[in-house]
């Protein structure tokens, strides 16, 4: 029986379907909201920490967590699905109260009271019992120390910080310059812009969520999924030859993944044409990779053009698509800027999608000029 | 008496400009100004620039980039030969044409791949690349074949590489005379 | 009879208070009254961080879970058991690793570097937390923009704060973990080797983006994981970094008061 | 005119001008800073070699233009139309055929492109196969073995395809290849006959002064590609000695001496010279790769500096010195102990890894300075690393009664040089501490009381009897003929220029007046007798020989010397002496009280030992009372490394470096004492050598080379087995002084300088092991017997140990790499063979030479051995290595080259009908008939 479950939550926890059970909860938990009161939370608390200590008994599963490294991500998942619920909670409330006739919790308490000595004493008190933890922490657990370093030996497999493992997670799915640099310089710039971007005046100073639905749909899906998600997936089931490892699974060196990723040159020259790749000079290379270009031109170009249309232009199934009610409340410049963001946020997911489903590499791949997609 | 406790100033969208007329800059100030500026700001451009310069060391203490690996006949034809993996992170290979060298860096992310002689191929341990004995990439997320290094005949008829200049096959550069010692 | 031993305290106490030397440093007396409250915060450089009096909504934990006040606090440990840190830690490839074992082994107090690692994950930490409260209470909106941008950049300073201390124990996790790090700099697009567009800055043979000048060349001082970037990396971490996270906290604090304290419902 | 606006303090306007003028001053100060680091001093040398390097190749090409020898270039060219054309006619179907190729290669693509699927997908499931088998579990997918089994298949097959495809394309393209082989071929040789010149043109074309090339040196941006750079070597195991620490060397003396391993550069001016015998030093292939061992291990000086005067270069002279200084503004740096050796006295550096080497091949300087530094008897008052075990430098004083009389030693002692300007015996009095004007007195007492206590302490056995009577003038000639001027001058005018080897023996001056001749007839005979250790040989003297070279010797006075006053003891000095000496261990009154008592002769033997003592004469001479006495002198085995401050220069003006103080020590020894005012037991004691400039320079060169650094195992030099036991026969070669008549690694020959005629000089010992069977060189080192009859020079007999004759020869036989002792006895010779080698051996006239005594009008250089010797002396393969080619083993001989070899190196034969033409079986025929000569 043990094993049975076992196999299921190896099964559970594998790349392709974690991300789209944690996708797809997260935003059944936006559409119904009641799944953020307080028992669920408790519930849902309870569970987590029931399968995280009953998993403890696994000895592959406690080599991986128990690593002392890996403590902090450990707590990553509990304290972010703590505060994150309890922000929406909070926001459920308020959205009650403000629907009610009543006001939000924050405009009720908003008279102006002494700092001293409140504020500075529980102050004080966080910093005491932020300096219990981190003594208990110190002392129950000697930070890692693995053999001195040999740049002829590399590791395998070799992470990068535990913070990083994020982007380290997309280099499986971009080529280095994208995942390494365009993206990382993207996420800073989109969350400097998001002020100027977002132009909705309400949601500001207290906990809401139907206020600003859009925004926090958008935020939340990003860190919690494309970020926190990755960083817990790199670091627990991502083993040797990065290759993917349930987390009760041991992390053998030997395992040998079929990799047989192809371009969408190769799929248009090799498999539909039955042709070998057009080789030569620069004009040879465009003719390989036309498709490619095509489909990231039309994706990065076109698509925000088309987005910025009134609903009425599109067809009964693609109504969603439109985003002319935001192109008049944001103004054009706001609205491209944005809409291109989302878009180059929405590229990962898409791409994973595509290398589960047809083992695409690259959609576009200029290897002499190192310039893939 | 200190000042009353401040009171937060009420936050306005956009503060607007000082009160007050600002003094007018006069035609007989402006030259000894637009000179002050111009010369500061070129003199703290000029700085940075230095100290931009100070993060690029001249002179690196590494080993030196070329040695002698034996004479032509020291190699077999069709052996890869890694007994320089280790001290200079290079393999040296015979085919029928010459001889070649390959950098033991993948070129997925920098790791150092092992030859597999049962297998004859490179497998890189970090995420599982792999290359045929020449050097071409078949397998794994890398996205290049492993570059080529300098190899040439040293005046004592010895094989010399040279670590400093590297080769791209994806770059047409295998079939520079520098890339490869014929020995046909 | 416990009054026979309080009776003589106090008055020493008082004796105490109403000295020169402790008037001299105290502007105010106990801060009892609603004076002595808005003395004490006025007149002391660290608490006038503060305002006198605040949103009642803004003081409670449940609004603003303190992440910034702990991120603040661990910021102040990090340096504190950094420095003493930096008397035992020698950042050349021959000692750094025995350095550190030594601080394991034998250096009295040596759970500094535990205090020191555990305090860098828990500042990571609370710092994604801190932007998760900013956000889903919207108080990044006009007019605390501009503390939001300031913010991110923290963010990426704590980042890069733990990234270069990460190589500091010079053992196979730091390396390798850097070595996968610096290996992505060298695909900037156009500043690094294996970027695209840079192989097309050549003047004459000379290709002006090469092994010896590119990004990843400018972020480890070297070809590859050595020496340099050890001394590089030990640079920036205790001194480059932390002065301008400093520079850049005080201006996050200033603008989190003169862009109206801790923001609230308008 | 300050006009100061209400409510403000300061003149705005006024400030405006100060912050303009300070701004213009800020960038320009700024630009200087960054112009200040970029202009180095080395920079400049950089670009002239730039500008050198394209002269040169500028001219290479010329050379190389000549070089190309235009007919072969025209054929080549011809035969490679003729190839273009023909090719041109089948062009149709080497068309089809690449077209083939070009199917053939989509078709493998593609088969590729399938095989690696199949192979991604069926290496998996062999991992899981492998699982499900053994553990059971089905780890992520269970896999059974028929669907293996059909995997396996398919891969297989899949793989199959491919490998035919690949086997038929290579196929087809060595095909191709074929077809145009004769095009590529041509044009290959066509290459290669103009490569020299288009690699030059190569050249010149990257050093031409283009954009890039003056872009990429420009100041900020030259971190890209800069082509004007420090170049350093890094030298691991010959590390640097940073007091206590060992840090790996790193020498950047490159960077301005860019030519230094090119021999192109072997006459350009400095800093650009190629550095002398690159066989040795610097190149790759050489013992000394500069990779290995950098530039300072062995010039010392900074080699982490990159300024002239900052790596701490050495002037030769004093015009040097200015000429630098205006040159290059070169001054002595105060702060680094070990600056260069001067370029002459580089050679002490290699002291301190050849520690233990008596003779180091290829460093001339350095073994003639080792030889002057012991022949001085430095040694005897110093203890120095690598004289340890040396016999004493001068003679025995046990029996010197017998030798000579007292005046004449008293006079001796008192002042050397005044009886034999070429002695190497030290002068004690008349220094600049002791100077005659003001103690010659007691300069003359203390001479008198050494006498005293000598003669005192020297064995009394009886005189010699007179000698038989002799004749001056065949004494003479037998002197000039025999061999004795190998270790002796006769005249020393010059004579630091003679050959330091002919300076190992006292000259042969004023005889007369030193020695009894009875002593000299027994001494000539038998040098032994008189003191057992000495290592003058014993010439097989007949006694008339030996008394006519006594008369000779008897006969040559010193005049001017005999008629010097004999140093006569002073009374009232010797009472001040003895008392001196007393009150060293007794109080005053008891010295006084002692005195008293004493007769005068007790007062001469008291302090006669006392000055001994204090002299230090024991160090050199064996004297009776002093066998365990300790040498006197400092240790100067790590003198090279003393610290500049722990020198005393007292009140002399000169610079303040080691090698100045050690000049002006060697100088004037005593000179240091100047304006000192010391009481006798303290003043200074080295005695004055009176060197040459070229001896005090060859002292200097070995002392500067003692130094402290120890350097890793790896960095020294350790002898092989075969260099060890060379290296012991060297010991012996030059205790005996070998190379005072023989030239043995190319260097000796001392007693060439006196004989012209080449053919009288005695053989060049090169390639000796290999030369003479071992055990024939055994019984001649034993008993000399003749070899060249015609020659006057004799072998003396040097009456050698077993042990040292077979070290002697192992020895050779080490240097030459030969194999001791064994084949010659089994080589079995057939008759025919030795018919031919006779019968070559009239056709080649060898015996007009070789002869076996003199005949006639034959001169010297032209006679030969005979070859009845052969047989026994030599060995086979020596005979045909010498016909091979004689000048390489003996250069300036007169045995003609019968069998030379033409331009491109094959041997040629004057006799074409003679064992078919083969000229080495033509050689070995006559060898093998020279080793039966006489059966």
């Amino acid at each position: 029986m043990i094993d049975l479950f076992k196999d299921l939550v190896n099964w559970a926890s594998g790349p392709t379907v974690l991300f789209t059970i944690a996708t797809l909860g997260l935003l059944a938990a936006f559409r119904f909201t009641q799944v953020w009161s307080k028992t669920s939370a408790k519930v849902f608390f309870a569970v987590l920490a029931v399968f995280y200590t009953a998993s403890m008994w696994d000895p592959d599963f406690f080599l991986i967590v128990a690593k002392p490294d890996n403590i902090p991500i450990t707590g990553v998942i509990f304290l972010v699905f703590f505060f994150t619920w309890f922000a929406m909670h909070q926001g459920i409330q308020n959205d009650r109260r403000s629907a009610g006739e009543g006001e939000v919790l924050e405009k009720q308490e908003s008279e102006k009271v002494w700092v001293w000595p409140d504020l500075v004493y529980t102050e004080m008190l966080a910093m005491v019992i932020l300096s219990i933890v981190l003594l208990v922490w110190s002392i129950l657990l000697a930070a890692p120390l693995e053999q001195p370093a040999n740049p002829a030996d590399s590791p395998n497999p070799s992470k990068a910080p535990w913070y990083f493992l994020g982007l380290q997670e997309m280099l499986v799915y971009f080529d280095p310059w994208l995942a390494g640099v365009v993206f990382p310089t993207l996420i800073i710039v989109g969350l400097m812009a998001i002020p100027y971007i977002d132009t909705n005046p309400k949601g500001n100073g207290y906990f809401t969520f139907k206020e600003r639905k859009a925004e926090i749909v958008i935020f939340l899906f990003g860190f919690l999924i494309l970020w926190c998600l990755l960083v817990v997936s790199g670091t627990f089931l991502r083993g040797p030859n990065w290759n993917f490892f349930g987390p009760y699974e041991y992390w053998d060196v030997h395992r040998v993944e079929p990799l047989l990723n192809v371009n969408v040159s190769d799929f248009f020259w090799v498999k539909l044409l039955g042709r070998p790749l057009p080789t030569g000079g620069f004009f040879a290379a465009l003719m390989r990779e036309w498709l490619g270009i095509l489909m990231v031109g039309a994706y990065l170009f076109v698509l925000p053009v088309v987005m910025s249309w009134p609903r009425d232009k599109f067809p009964t199934g693609f109504k969603w698509l439109s985003c002319h009610h935001y192109f008049e409340k944001m103004g054009a410049t706001r609205y491209y800027l944005g809409v291109s963001l989302f878009l180059m946020m929405m590229s990962l997911p898409i791409k994973m999608y595509l290398r589960w489903a047809f083992n695409l590499k690259y959609i576009v791949a200029f290897p002499e000029i190192f310039f893939n997609i | 008496m200190p000042d009353p406790p401040a009171q937060p100033a009420a936050p306005k969208p956009a503060p607007r400009r000082a009160a007050g007329a600002a003094k007018k800059v006069t035609r007989r100030e402006f030259p000894f100004l637009a000179i002050g500026w111009g010369m500061f700001t070129a003199a703290m451009a000029a700085g940075l620039t230095a100290a931009g310069r100070f993060m690029f060391p001249n002179v690196l203490t590494e080993p030196p980039s070329t040695f002698t690996a034996g004479f032509p006949d020291d190699f077999a034809i069709g052996v890869v030969d890694t007994r320089f993996k280790e001290r200079y992170q290079v393999w040296i290979v015979r085919d029928e044409e010459g001889i070649y060298a390959l950098s033991t860096i993948c070129t997925h992310l920098g790791c150092t791949p092992n030859w597999l002689e049962a297998e004859s191929k490179f497998k890189c341990p970090c995420h599982g690349s792999g290359f045929y004995a020449s050097g071409i990439n078949f397998e794994g997320p890398a996205p290049r074949p492993l570059e080529r290094v300098g190899v040439s005949l040293a005046e004592d008829g010895q094989v010399l590489i040279d670590k400093s200049r590297l080769f791209k096959f994806e770059a047409g550069q295998w079939n520079d005379p520098a890339s490869f010692l014929s020995l046909t | 009879m416990l009054n026979r031993i309080l009776a003589p305290l106090s008055a020493a106490w008082k004796e105490a208070t109403d000295s020169q030397v402790w008037t001299s440093i105290f502007r105010h007396g106990k801060p009892v009254s609603n004076r002595n409250r808005a003395l004490v915060m006025m007149s002391n450089v660290f608490l006038h961080l503060h305002p006198v009096k605040s949103r009642k909504a803004g003081i409670k934990l449940r609004y603003t879970w303190c992440m910034g006040g702990i991120t603040f606090f661990l910021f102040l440990v990090l340096t504190f058991t950094g420095l003493l840190l930096m008397f035992y830690y020698r950042p050349t490839v021959e000692y750094a690793y025995a350095d550190i074992v030594d601080l394991q082994e034998h250096v009295p107090l040596g759970i500094m570097r535990e205090l020191h690692r555990w305090g860098a994950h828990a500042m990571v930490i609370t710092v994604w937390l801190h932007m998760l409260r900013v956000f889903m209470t919207g108080s990044y909106k006009p007019p605390r923009e501009f503390n939001w941008g300031i913010g991110v950049v923290l963010l990426v300073l704590t980042l890069l704060l733990s990234f270069t201390g990460y190589l500091l124990p010079w053992d196979q996790l730091a390396i390798w973990a850097i070595a996968v790090g610096s290996n992505m700099a060298r695909a900037t697009p156009l500043l690094g080797t294996e970027g695209p567009l840079s192989a097309s800055l050549t003047l004459g043979d000379i290709s002006l983006i090469n092994a010896g000048n590119d990004a990843r060349f400018a972020l480890l001082g070297a070809r590859s994981v050595g020496q340099p970037t050890l001394l590089r990396f030990y640079v920036l971490h205790c001194v480059g970094l932390p002065l301008v996270a400093a520079f850049l906290m005080a201006v996050h604090f200033w603008r989190v008061r003169k862009d109206g304290g801790i923001s609230g419902p308008m | 005119m300050s006009k100061v606006a209400p409510g403000h303090a300061h003149n705005i306007s006024k400030l405006n001008v100060i912050f303009a003028v300070s701004s213009v001053f800020l960038l320009f100060s700024t630009l200087w800073m960054i112009w200040f680091d970029y202009s180095r001093e080395w920079k400049g040398f950089q670009r002239q070699f730039v500008q050198m390097e394209r002269d040169l190749t500028a001219r290479q090409i010329q050379e190389a233009q000549q070089g190309i020898n235009q007919a072969d270039l025209q054929s080549v060219q011809a035969e490679l139309q003729q190839a273009q054309t023909a090719l041109a006619a089948e062009q149709a179907a080497l068309e089809a055929l690449e077209a083939e190729i070009a199917d053939l290669d989509t078709r493998r693509t593609l088969a590729d492109i399938r095989e690696r699927e199949i192979k991604a997908v069926y290496d998996s499931d062999k991992f899981y196969y492998e699982e499900t088998r053994e553990r059971g579990t089905p780890l992520g997918r269970a896999v059974s073995d028929d669907e293996f089994q059909a995997l396996e298949t398919s891969f297989f097959t899949a793989r199959d395809v491919r490998v035919a495809l690949d086997f038929e394309l290579t196929q087809k393209r060595a095909e191709l290849r074929e077809q145009r082989s004769s095009v590529t071929e041509l044009a290959g040789r066509m290459e290669e006959l103009t490569q020299a010149v288009t690699l030059a043109r190569n050249k010149l074309d990257s050093l031409a002064p283009s954009f890039p090339n003056t872009f990429r040196n420009l100041p900020v941006v030259d971190f890209i590609d800069p082509s004007i750079e420090v170049r350093q070597v890094l030298v691991r195991n010959v590390t640097e000695e940073l007091n206590f620490a060992q840090v790996p060397r790193i020498d950047r003396c490159q960077t301005c001496h860019l030519a230094i391993d090119n021999p192109d550069y072997a006459d350009a001016p400095q800093p650009f010279t190629t550095h002398p015998n690159l066989d040795i030093f610097v190149s790759r292939e050489s013992s000394h790769p500069v990779d290995d061992f950098g530039c300072t291990s062995c010039h010392l000086g900074r080699g982490r500096k990159l300024s002239f005067s900052g790596a701490t270069h050495t002037p030769e002279s004093v015009e040097e010195e200015h000429a630098w200084m205006e040159q290059y503004g070169w001054k002595e740096d105060h702060y680094w102990d070990n600056p260069m050796y001067q370029a002459n006295l580089t050679e002490a550096g290699c002291i301190k890894c050849h520690r233990d080497q008596v003779f180091i091949p290829g460093a001339e300087q350095l073994n003639q300075s080792r030889m002057t530094y012991e022949l001085a008897g430095c040694w005897g008052c110093h203890n120095t690393t690598g004289y340890e075990d040396k016999r004493n430098r001068g003679p025995s004083l046990k029996r010197i009664a017998h030798k000579t009389d007292r005046d004449f030693v008293a006079r001796w002692v008192r002042d050397p040089k005044a009886f034999r300007q070429s002695t190497w015996m030290p002068t004690f009095w008349n220094l600049d501490n002791n100077p005659d004007s003001e103690l010659r007195a007691r300069n003359d007492t203390e001479v008198a009381a050494i006498v005293e206590y000598v003669f005192e302490h020297s064995t009394d056995d009886a005189d010699y009897a007179a000698p038989p009577r002799g004749n001056a003038a065949r004494g003479e000639a037998l002197v000039n003929d025999i061999g004795c001027l190998g270790c002796h001058l006769t005249d020393e005018s010059g004579y630091d220029q003679a050959s330091i080897y002919r300076r190992r023996g006292p000259a042969l001056v004023g005889t007369g007046t030193k020695l009894d001749a009875g002593f000299v007839y027994e001494w000539v005979r038998n040098p032994r007798h008189y003191w057992e250790d000495t290592y003058m040989p014993d010439l097989r003297l007949t006694d008339q020989e030996a008394a006519d070279i006594t008369a000779w010797l008897m006969g040559l006075e010193s005049n001017g010397f005999a008629s010097m006053a004999v140093p006569q003891a002073d009374a009232g000095e010797l009472d001040e002496l003895t008392r001196e000496f007393l009150r060293t261990s007794l109080p005053d009154a008891m010295a006084a009280e002692r005195l008293a008592g004493m007769s005068e002769r007790e007062k001469l033997l008291f302090s006669g030992e006392w000055l001994i003592r204090r002299h230090g004469c024991f160090g050199c001479h064996e004297i009776g009372g002093f066998e365990d006495a300790q040498k006197i002198g400092v240790d100067l085995s790590t003198w090279g490394s003393k610290m500049v401050t722990r020198l005393d220069f007292g009140y002399i003006d000169i610079p303040h470096t080691r090698q100045a103080w050690l000049e002006q020590k060697l100088t004037a020894p005593r000179s240091y004492d100047r304006g000192k005012v010391k009481a006798p037991a303290e003043k200074l004691r080295m005695p004055q050598f009176g060197f040459s400039d070229g001896d005090r320079q060859h002292v200097v060169r070995n002392l500067l080379g003692q130094v402290r650094d120890e350097f890793p195992q790896e960095g020294t030099k350790t002898l092989s087995a075969a260099e060890a036991v060379a290296e012991q026969a060297r010991h012996l070669i030059h205790n005996y002084n070998c190379r005072g008549c023989h030239l043995i690694d190319g260097v000796g020959g001392g007693i060439y300088e006196t004989i012209e005629d080449t053919g009288m000089r005695p053989p060049n010992l090169n390639t000796q092991g290999s030369r003479t069977q071992a055990d024939w060189l055994y019984h001649f080192l034993a008993d000399p017997t003749e070899v060249r009859f015609w020659m006057n020079v004799r072998m003396p007999s040097f009456n050698f140990t077993n042990e040292e004759a077979n070290t002697l020869i192992s020895g050779f036989l080490a240097m030459d790499g030969a194999q001791p002792f064994d084949e010659e006895q089994e080589r079995v010779y057939d008759r025919a063979e030795l018919r031919v080698g006779a019968q070559l051996l009239d056709q080649l006239q060898c015996e007009r030479c070789h002869v076996a005594a003199a005949a006639g009008t034959m001169e010297a250089s032209q006679l030969a051995p005979s070859f009845r010797l052969s047989g026994e002396r030599l060995t086979h393969d020596w005979i045909v290595d010498w016909m091979l080619d004689p000048q390489s083993i003996t250069p300036g001989t007169q045995m003609p080259q019968f069998w030379p070899t033409d331009q491109q190196g094959n041997r040629l034969t004057p006799l074409p009908d003679v064992l078919d033409g083969d000229p080495m079986a033509q050689m070995r025929a006559v060898a093998s008939y020279l080793m039966n000569y006489d059966r």
